[in-house]
């Protein structure tokens, strides 16, 4: 792959001035922690629940892409597809408190949360009141009855959506976190990987996938997924993914969700198209009304060949804060 | 051959610990591509090499340690940083108040380490992480220096320990990490933590002795 | 590639369904044409000028992505990298007429020229008002002194956005051809192409890129640079981006900027974040403030890797123009 | 050998143009491919295979060229759909009206839609596109025509023509259409459009001349 990068190990040095100079207006780096991306609304109006996440970079949106008004207050930015310091969650929360305490909502894997643990040890000697969401959408990543064991995958959008918007609502800490839990809970995801990424750093593709075929369930760094199968159309994947996402959860005829559907980095667009489109009749097929959808690269893994499909099913709370304004890098929504 | 080193002036211990991990730096990231991400090598060096730059070739062993510690857990991240930071963190803790380290006053540490270590990354032997290797290394230190073992073979039995504890890896099953996703295509192939744990303490047990000897 | 499709003859058939279903609340099909994207807020409010564009699939966002509030108000939709036939534009026009007359902006290439012309030869018939601007801000695709024969390429965003916000503003016909005509004149754009893409149907790469090698100045069907050159950094293309497009018009110490950044399929953002930096700290370094920017895949070419940037000199206009709310699929700006 | 051809019934000259672009798609991409988008034949084959479904295989010539024609322009797009549609749709407006075409007809309709086609194209003979196939035919076709020549030499000299016009541009340099962006490189290639006209009007050529003999 050819690329549009200075030093291979430096990507995210490289990309930070970048991306804080073009999102000024919505985003700013902590003085405290270069590693630490602020929302510039931080602060502004009533005090409010503060949001943190953070996690790997090469997720793009994931993590800086949703840290603006409403939705992530500050992240914490890792290395390529590498759990943050202890010292940039740390302070993305003392930035985000504004005295209502702070809701950290990520990802379950491993790095993340030893990091997050060691900084809420530190941030609460302090006295900032903080709690947790672990983010266990994939569906593939564990069997159901062992959802703590799954990873979290693009349904953190979801997760992140609904808790900034309990925030902004108001909402106490106690109620925010239940927001993004229920949210969370409420979620599935699936994706199919058609074709690896590399680690720049590394310089070789970290994982194969034989043309012809595609790996069901792969996870967002390339995790292996739950098969190996021969490459189907477009058609033919996203049936297998619905049925993966509505079985594991009965999302069952009667149900409102949202739809997300996001590529992995290399998949143009039009072709997450192509799988919305047959999504969207499969689950009319089932019943289920989709209420609202995003279709695009809402989280990326570098450039890896893929979909994800996620899904969340509605309640009246989780429906007013989908439609909740936002503005962020990423997802602009009046 | 002395039982005791000087925890003063030896923070070129920890240097030849840095200097380890920039050598192996391609080996790791290798064996990490086999069934994990490939970046092991990168993460590690980029902390080492960072801490050796801070570390004042002059200070303590204990003292060395806390830098790296503290560079690891605040400017590296990933799994990495926590675990090997809690890790030199626990050790200088439990070294820093003695001038003089002795065998059991290591080992004492060493397990008191090895035990932070587990606690955080809630890791156990048999998972196919570096928790293979630091775990019976510390015992076998610890039964060495029971059995009233000097130093340096206290030292010895922790490298030998160290070693087999990383080749045992290969015939196991990941359970946590990214390599766990594999299942059972992870048997086969030696876990990436346990290597640069066995290249960490191989080093350490190599530049004690030396320090015992001299 | 490994991709998401079903049969590589029926993509923009297979696409539509999924793109009009998930963005319903923003655009629609035309009863009379499927070919013919309409934005749903066609006929709120005040009668205004309508805005019509169009060209070939395969550069999501462009056409139909920019369908919507207060940019485009209605897309033609052609095969992939093939002009939309005169029919849809045809439609597109009526569509978009309400009274006020209808400004065609679209870019400099054969099809389209002939397909426009077929249509307004049609629509005129019918008394619709209607006139156009062909934008030509590519300055790798003819000398200066024939701009009349260069392609149009991301800069065509910025001529929507500007002619959506003049129309939105109640401008006549003649002052939303003559800001728009302002727009695509006040900017220019490069493109750096790093690897080919495929069209599905045909099936094999349609042209090749030495890895180790970029091509300078490639359009956005993959069309021939102006130069192969050894593969350079992120800072080495931005500083030859960056000359290439302010030593054509002299954008110059003083002048405020809007830069946009774009992807050509392949290549991730955060990459782009990468070459931005560099980007951002040449303009300072030339004395050019930038007001706004832009940075993500606003204009690709199916999976081609590569990057393009486009200047944009603002006046008072076109400020004002660039800061007016949007609501699209691809572009939301509050 | 007649010298002279029924308009009515004669769609299926029209239908043997689909096929024959229907059986030159791949080689048409693979020329587009040198130094275009390789996507010509796709274009080609998809209005042409559309307007064979349409046709009526008993209409006339005329009637049957008209359906290709709109075909082209309404659904195909492209630059082909506007350049070949009003190729077609001058020809067969300049024929609709005749019961039986000669040669002198035929000449004439030929000309006029060679001149439509150089008109919204803003093509002109050199540029490297098909205007250098389908303005030596018809002007071969005039000129066989003018010194007395029958329908069917006619005929020939066009397709001759039109074979020696296509071969020209292998050594054009492309000034329109997506070659052009490529110079001196376009050189040493021939220009799909041009290979599309030959094929085209060859086998206008072989099923007139097949009507002729009767
Ligand atoms: N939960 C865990 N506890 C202990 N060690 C772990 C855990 N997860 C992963 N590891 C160790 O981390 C190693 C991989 O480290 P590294 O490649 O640097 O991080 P990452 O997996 O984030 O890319 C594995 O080989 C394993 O030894
Ligand atoms: N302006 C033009 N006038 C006449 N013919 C043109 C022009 N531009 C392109 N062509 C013809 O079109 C051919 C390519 O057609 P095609 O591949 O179907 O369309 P596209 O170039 O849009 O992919 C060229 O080989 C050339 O003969
Ligand atoms: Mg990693
Ligand atoms: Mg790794
Ligand atoms: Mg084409
Ligand atoms: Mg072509």
């Amino acid at each position: 792959m050819q690329r549009v990068i200075n030093d291979p190990d430096m990507l995210v040095e490289d990309m930070l001035p970048g991306f804080l100079e073009a999102n000024k207006s919505l985003v700013h780096a902590s003085s405290e922690n270069p590693r630490t991306v602020v929302s510039n609304f931080v602060g502004q109006g009533a005090p409010r629940v503060g949001i943190v996440s953070g996690g790997g970079s090469g997720h793009w949106p994931a993590f800086i892409g949703y840290c603006g008004q409403n939705m992530v207050d500050a992240v914490a930015v890792g290395e390529i597809f590498s759990s943050p310091t202890a010292k940039a969650f740390e302070q993305c929360i003392r930035e985000a408190d504004s005295g209502k305490g702070v809701a950290v909502l990520y990802g379950n894997y491993a790095g993340d949360n030893m990091n997050v643990k060691m900084a809420l040890r530190r941030v609460e000697k302090e006295g900032i009141h903080v709690a947790t969401v672990v983010a266990n959408d994939d569906v593939a990543s564990a069997p159901s009855d062992q959802r703590d064991r799954r990873r979290g995958v693009a349904g953190e959008v979801l997760m992140w959506k609904c808790g900034g918007a309990r925030a902004a609502m108001g909402g106490s800490l106690e109620e925010v976190i239940a927001c993004a839990q229920k949210a969370i809970d409420n979620t599935r995801s699936i994706g199919i990987g058609l074709s690896p990424c590399t680690i720049p750093s590394y310089g070789k593709p970290n994982f194969s996938i034989e043309p012809g075929s595609m790996e069901v369930g792969i996870g967002h760094h390339g995790e292996p997924g739950i098969k190996v199968e021969p490459l189907k159309d477009a058609n033919g994947m996203a049936d297998e993914m619905v049925e993966a996402v509505c079985s594991d959860l009965p999302f069952g005829s009667g149900d409102d969700v949202v739809v997300l559907i996001s590529g992995l980095g290399a998949t143009p667009v039009m072709e997450q198209y192509i799988l919305s489109a047959r999504v969207f009749s499969d689950l009319k097929d089932r019943g289920i009304s989709v209420y609202k959808s995003y279709v695009g690269n809402w989280f990326t893994s570098l450039e890896m060949g893929g979909v994800t499909l996620t899904l969340m099913k509605l309640d009246d709370e989780l429906r007013e804060c989908v439609d909740f304004s936002v503005n962020t890098p990423a997802l602009v929504q009046l | 051959m002395s039982e005791k080193f000087s925890n003063a002036g030896s923070a070129d211990i920890v240097l030849a610990l840095c200097a380890a991990i920039h050598e192996s730096k391609d080996y790791l990231s290798e064996v990490d591509g086999a069934i994990g991400d490939g970046d092991h090598g990168v993460n590690m060096n980029k902390g080492f090499t960072l801490a050796s730059q801070r570390i004042d070739a002059s200070s303590s062993f204990s003292d060395a340690l806390e830098v790296l510690a503290d560079t690891l857990v605040d400017d590296i991240g990933g799994s990495m940083g926590p675990i090997y930071g809690t890790f030199f963190m626990s050790l200088s803790e439990n070294l820093s108040s003695s001038d003089e380290i002795n065998a059991k006053e290591f080992g004492n540490s060493l397990a008191d380490a090895a035990q932070a270590l587990e606690d955080l990354a809630g890791a156990r032997p048999g998972d196919k992480t570096l928790v293979d290797v630091a775990v019976p290394a510390s015992e076998a230190f610890q039964a060495a220096e029971q059995r009233g073992d000097g130093f340096s073979s206290c030292l010895s039995a922790m490298a030998e320990a160290s070693e087999a504890g990383w080749k045992s890896t290969e015939g196991m099953q990941a359970r946590l990490g990214r390599a766990a996703r594999l299942g059972e295509r992870s048997i086969g192939h030696l876990d990436a933590g346990a290597t640069s744990c066995n290249v960490i303490l191989q080093t350490m047990a190599k530049e004690i002795s030396a320090k015992l000897q001299g």
